[in-house]
């Protein structure tokens, strides 16, 4: 298992169109932030599926983030309400399974506000940090441990 | 599994000169992917994207075998098509190349060089995991209907439309005002040539208003967009003019007649207009409009004037607003801007004192057929002695905009020049800095500076009727540190312009809604790349040109409508265009039938086969945006490109180092 | 149901303008307000920004806003300076957590604490938006017919965080309007008398206020009506002082909004403080005032 | 600048890069790096022309690190903290604010200029420590006595004046909590302000 005082790993799913595009702006601009994200591309928050997030804790995520248009923005009309929709009870199967709901984030960015991308990552990664690495046996409960690798 | 487990990718990582390198440490990323699984091969290079860089990839596909290429440089946004490409003329689908984003989200985000070369490790990680996983697509062509809409009617839609037309292709121009010409129309001279606005722009207009490729609808809005790139169908609303265009003559008999007047919208509110009005007289078209809220007969049923007396009986105050449907292939936003409000900033008194004008006022006083006949009289009839122009007035300014609007400090030179041309009066300029970077631009502020302009360096703090002492009894003093002199000045004038700024059109965040585009944080429309892509959207076959995408000045809004025109036409010249291939796809043996994914596609794209009992996805209509794989109860659905298990892979990757 | 706030009265109006709170505790109740005064409130360290020391001036007022929120009314005060001492507090500590947590654990030493939120208003933005001119107007007995009045704002009541547009503000025009008399324009109405300078550099000060009675004499105005207790100082007791150092012959009564309200609500001279009056008012509104000849 | 008849050629050595920094760095000092130099901070200002430099000039001069000249500039001293400069700032910058900070860094390093204030302010704390209520006149009355005692014959006509009308109470009432608010002010003492 992992050293306890390592670096917050958060995975990230980003939209294609605003969360993106935001993100590459937040580089374009230069503004620094906390390395502790790895992003992963989706054309819509909308795709993500609750088992991905699950996923990504099993696999030894200590954070997840979902980020997409700002509601009525979306590239696919309405796709990032859908994600919406699912955070809940996602939430609550996290819980239910003993992981914190605080590692799982979702986000607005659009593709203008790369600053706001930098102020969700560095954000989320104190959360996360605050709350400790996310050991999935201890916190991850079953549901995680079927899923793990 | 074993068939991608079998796989042999090629990592490529980019130094991108030293905008990744001089952050990431690039051989030791390389050293770690060799590691990795499947990789047969790593090699890092200056820039991957120059053509000795895509050979490199050609060249090890045929050489070593390679069915996976992974290259970790910039953004995807940026440089996907690049390599796509590159992989195709080498034999490789190019939808077996996958892209690791180590510049934007990592070498120009991360401070610490160690940090860095560990996150781009586990991006790579991610790519090469997912690649494995990639399966090839084929990209589906649709044809482009050959039609287009120009949304705005202003020197940018109509440059547009014209480019357009005369290529012999159909243009639907929609504008919401009752005529086309925009600001330019209201313009008096333009800078730095000061040739006459109306004189260059009214030929334009006229042959909009004829060319036989070209449908204009004016006093209109677009309500709706439906589609993707190549067939939009677009919903129109027509508003009712009360005067029905086929019928109208133009003869003016109506607007002579009308006994009711509302302050004149194209005269800035200087002069009156009737209550049935055509804006100005080279209006195009040349149909008046009637105002309800002005006319007395929508108010009391009594008059009927214009109708009684209406030479072709073309007015109707039944008429009702018209919802029409076209299809077109590409769409182009000219929508232009809406210039800042001065009575929001209260220290000018704009809208308290009598004697203090707005840019757009100014163009009418000065223009020779505006309410004064291009006299430059103050209220009481007599010619200035003194007039100060105000600088950015809601430009440069956080409470308002943060943008320069960079155009005022060149018109702000035109007005001064026109001050002098025309009056005795001692001009005044108060600004904070000269921002004249155009062509011509910087010598005609020298000419200014030799015709006795007076040049204050100081943004004006305020402007105020209170008299300290006799020379400023009865007109307006303008307060302002001189910050070259290091003094604080009080200079009395009689009239004051204020050099409003250009800001986003109050609707715009709607209108981009409804195109489906993107608004900056300054409210213009964003483009697909600030430098190599200004008139592209993040949709495909929407663009946008002129000041809807910023502050402009007309030559660079007639650039940038003609780049916009090509940019359309290049899509017609070919008649079709290739779309995404990651489209969903339903696993008939694993659909249950519970048509949930029916409701969720946005764009009705899954349809359920009651006889078969299972749904499925219409490839012309999917755009890929995968909700409904999300959500299939029982795993049916794929989204192509974007599947579970590449999904999955992709995300183990990027924990690679968990359990290092 | 009478509006009910928590009342700040600060030092001033205590003390050299005690005129000003005679006439606030005179109108409350006619207009229909309840005034609760903060129990054992301190000083808001009118001054205390040249304290070295940064975190106790932020105390002082904390101390204050901390005993005010047990009470979970709005603060409600009539002096400009005590207005803005109070506001400044609220948007610092808002702005600058390292400061509120230093803030606090000074507080902790009374075992008190203030994260913010206790909202505040000027007494005058409470008489004309929450009881409302309509209200006043009804309220009138005595309408002050024939007073030219120049409405003056002074700056901190606008300035930085206030009730209106501080370049354009109307609400003191509307009020006096409302009690029937003649607004005067009043370009300078928003220009500042000097404030404290007057104790630390009273050349600087003298030509403000010069400059402010020159404005008011120039508008024909019978009475300047204030709102702050500082203005008022600066305004009536230097006024022979401003005419020594430039040689004029200003004689314009200074008086409250308060005042001129209690007027027009018909109540008498010594229920308003006139009586503390150093410069005499004349004309028109000598008669309301009823000065004994 | 009576001293600087002749105008002086300013050596970086002199400078002192820091001070921007440290200006900055303090509550309300925030904004003065976006400080784009346009002058209505001085325009506005009603007693600028009382001032050795306008405010934008010593914005300029902390940008310069002109540490020295900055913080015993009679300008922070005239100031009148009427605002009208931090509501009509472009940049949003808070001037007034500002003015406070360089008011306490100067007496912070006591500046010749900084003194009066600075007695001013201790016969404050000193007042609010006995009483927790301020008394102007006791204010006004011990800070002429201790900076310029001749002076207060010129305030006999307004304290005459004054106390006929009953406006000059010479005690303010005490505060009940007047305990709890010493521990406050010597522990806030002992934190601090900025550094």
């Amino acid at each position: 298992m992992s050293t306890p005082e390592r670096e917050p790993r958060i995975v990230g799913f980003l939209c294609n169109w605003c969360s993106y595009t935001g993100a590459d702006l937040a580089g374009t601009a230069r503004i620094k932030y906390p390395p502790n994200v790895r992003v992963i591309r989706v054309m819509c928050s909308g795709r993500v599926d609750p088992t991905f997030v699950v996923k990504a804790f099993a696999a030894g995520a200590d954070g997840v983030l979902v980020a997409g248009c700002h509601p009525g923005d979306c590239h696919y009309i309405d796709g990032n309400h859908k994600t919406f929709r699912r955070v809940p009870l996602l939430s609550r199967f996290l819980e239910g399974h003993g992981i914190d709901p605080r590692r799982f984030r979702l986000a607005w960015v659009s593709a203008s506000e790369g600053d706001r991308f930098a102020a969700v990552v560095k954000e989320l990664t104190e959360t996360v940090r605050a709350l400790g690495p996310c050991r999935v046996g201890a916190e991850g409960g079953e549901a995680a441990a079927e899923v793990t690798p | 599994m074993s068939e991608s487990s079998a796989a042999r990718v090629g990592v490529y990582i980019c130094h991108c000169g030293t905008n990744i390198a001089g952050k990431v440490d690039v051989e030791q990323v390389a050293e770690r992917a060799r590691t990795m699984e499947g990789v047969a091969l790593v090699k890092d290079y200056k820039f991957m994207c120059s053509d000795p860089g895509q050979d490199l990839i050609g060249e090890d596909i045929a050489r070593e075998k390679l069915d996976r290429v992974v290259v970790a440089s910039c953004s995807p946004l940026m440089h996907e098509p690049t390599f796509r490409a590159a992989c195709e003329r080498a034999g490789l689908n190019g939808y077996l190349m996958q892209m690791a984003n180590i510049r934007e989200h990592c070498s120009w985000v991360t401070v610490d060089k160690e940090a860095a070369t560990d996150k781009a490790t586990a991006l790579v990680a991610g790519a090469v995991a997912r690649s494995r996983h990639l399966r090839p697509l084929q990209r589906r062509r649709v044809d482009v209907n050959p039609a287009t809409l120009v949304v705005g009617g202003g020197v940018t839609g109509i440059q547009t439309a014209l480019d357009i037309a005369d290529s012999g292709r159909r243009v639907y121009l929609v504008e919401r005002d009752p005529t086309i010409g925009g600001h330019m129309a209201r313009f008096d001279k333009t800078f730095p040539t000061l040739d006459c606005a109306a004189c260059i722009l009214t030929p334009k207009m006229v042959r909009v208003g004829q060319h036989e490729n070209i449908t204009l609808w004016t006093w209109s809005e677009v309500e709706r967009v439906s589609g993707y790139v190549g067939s939009f169908r677009v919903t129109v609303r027509r508003r009712a003019r009360y005067v029905d265009e086929a019928t109208c003559n133009g003869c003016g008999v109506c607007q002579e007649k009308c006994p009711y007047k509302a302050p004149s919208e194209f005269e800035s509110g200087l002069a009156k207009r009737k209550a049935i009005y055509v804006p100005f007289p080279q209006a195009v078209p040349k149909v008046p409009v009637i105002d309800p809220a002005a006319c007395v007969y929508f108010k009391t049923g009594k008059c009927k004037a214009c109708q009684k007396l209406c030479p072709t009986g073309a007015v109707d105050f039944e008429q009702q607003d018209r919802l029409v449907e076209i299809d077109v292939g590409n769409i182009v936003l000219c929508t232009g801007f809406s210039s800042f409000d001065a009575a929001r900033l209260g220290a000018y008194r704009y809208g308290e004192l009598a004697e203090v004008y707005t840019a757009l006022e100014f163009e009418r006083l000065c223009n020779a057929s505006g309410p004064t006949g291009g006299e430059i009289r103050l209220k009481s009839g007599e010619e200035p002695r003194a007039v100060g122009i105000v600088h950015c007035v809601g430009s440069r300014d956080r409470r308002f905009n943060e943008h320069c609007s960079r155009v005022c400090c060149m018109y702000a030179l035109k007005f001064a020049h026109l001050l002098k041309e025309k009056t005795r009066a001692e001009v005044y300029n108060f600004y904070i800095d000269m921002r004249c970077f155009g062509k011509g631009y910087e010598q005609f502020y020298g000419r200014l500076l030799d015709e006795d302009v007076r040049f204050v360096r100081g943004r004006a703090a305020s402007v105020t009727d209170h008299a300290m002492n006799e020379g400023e009894r009865g007109r307006l003093v303008i307060r302002v540190e001189d910050t070259l002199v290091g003094q604080t000045r009080r200079i009395p004038v009689d009239m004051v312009i204020l050099a409003t700024g250009l800001e986003a059109q109050r609707d715009a965040d709607e209108v981009a809604r409804r195109f489906n585009i993107n608004v900056g944080k300054d409210g213009f429309f964003i483009e697909k790349h600030p430098k190599l892509a200004p008139v592209a959207t993040a949709t495909d076959g929407v663009f946008i040109a002129g000041a809807c995408q910023g502050p402009k000045d007309i030559p660079d809004s007639v650039a940038q409508a003609s780049a916009a025109a090509a940019q359309v036409l290049t899509t017609l010249a070919r008649g079709s265009i290739e779309v995404e291939a990651a489209t969903s796809v339903v696993d008939a043996e694993r659909c249950s039938g519970c048509r949930l994914c029916n409701t969720l596609c946005p764009y009705s794209a899954i349809t359920f086969d009651a006889e078969r009992g299972v749904s499925a996805v219409n490839d012309a209509l999917c755009k890929g945006c995968g909700t409904c794989a999300a959500a299939c109860p029982s795993g049916a659905i794929e989204a192509r490109h974007f599947n579970d298990e590449q999904m999955f892979a992709e995300i183990e990757g990027v924990l690679h180092d968990v359990h290092a | 149901m009478s509006p009910s706030y928590t009342y700040y009265p600060g030092c001033s109006v205590q003390a050299t303008s005690r005129d000003y709170s005679e006439s606030i505790r005179a109108v409350a109740g006619p207009l229909g307000l309840e005034l609760v005064e903060l129990d054992d409130w301190n000083c808001c360290g009118a001054t205390a920004y040249m304290n070295v020391n940064e975190v106790l001036s932020f105390c002082l007022t904390a101390r204050n806003l901390a005993l005010a929120a047990k009470h979970g009314r709005e603060v409600c005060t009539a002096c400009s300076s005590c207005y803005q001492n109070l506001c400044k507090t609220n948007r610092y500590l808002e702005s600058y957590p390292e400061l509120r947590e230093k803030v606090n654990r000074a507080l902790a030493e009374a075992q008190l604490s203030y994260e913010g939120g206790v909202e505040t208003k000027h007494l005058l933005e409470v008489v004309a938006r929450d009881v409302g001119l309509a209200r006043v107007q009804e309220l009138v007995r005595r309408p002050l017919e024939g007073v030219r009045v120049a409405a003056y704002y002074g700056c901190q009541t606008l300035r930085p965080t206030g009730g209106e547009d501080p370049e354009r503000p109307t609400m003191l025009e509307g009020l006096v309007g409302a009690l029937g008399a003649e607004v005067t324009s009043f370009p300078l109405k928003t220009w500042c008398c000097g404030g404290s300078l007057m104790g630390t550099n009273e050349k600087v000060a003298l030509r403000l206020c010069r400059n402010l009675l020159a404005c008011a004499a120039d508008v024909k105005a019978e009475v300047i009506c204030v709102v702050c207790p500082l203005c008022q100082f600066n305004l009536e007791v230097y006024q022979r002082r401003v005419n020594r150092a430039y040689g004029t012959h200003f004689a314009v009564p200074v008086l409250y909004f308060t005042q001129l309200i209690g007027l027009a609500l018909g109540l008498r001279r010594r229920e308003l403080g006139l009586q503390r009056a150093i410069v005499p008012p004349a004309g028109p509104l000598a008669r309301l005032v009823g000065v004994p000849a | 600048m009576s001293d600087a008849v002749s105008r002086t050629v300013l050596v970086e050595q002199g400078m002192d890069p820091e001070f921007m920094e440290q200006v900055h760095g303090i509550p309300g000092g925030g904004a003065i790096k976006r400080c784009i130099q346009c002058g209505t901070c001085a325009g506005t200002c009603p007693v600028g022309w009382a001032m050795e430099q306008s405010p934008r000039q010593i914005i300029a001069m902390i940008r310069a690190g002109m540490r020295d000249e900055v913080l015993s500039s009679s300008t922070i001293w005239t100031c009148a903290s009427c605002y009208a400069c931090t509501v009509r700032c472009p940049q949003e910058i808070k001037i007034t604010d500002v003015m406070y900070i360089l008011k306490r860094l100067a007496m912070r390093h006591d500046r010749k200029q900084s003194r009066p204030a600075a007695a001013l302010s201790r016969i404050f704390v000193d007042i609010v420590n006995q009483r927790g209520r301020n008394n102007e006149v006791a204010l006004m009355l011990r800070f002429m006595l201790a900076t310029r005692p001749l002076g207060l014959l010129r305030y006999s006509g307004i304290g005459w004046r004054l106390t006929t009308r009953g406006r000059l109470p010479l005690t303010g009432e005490r505060i009940r909590g007047l305990e709890g608010l010493r521990r406050i002010i010597a522990r806030a003492q002992e934190i601090g302000g900025e550094s």
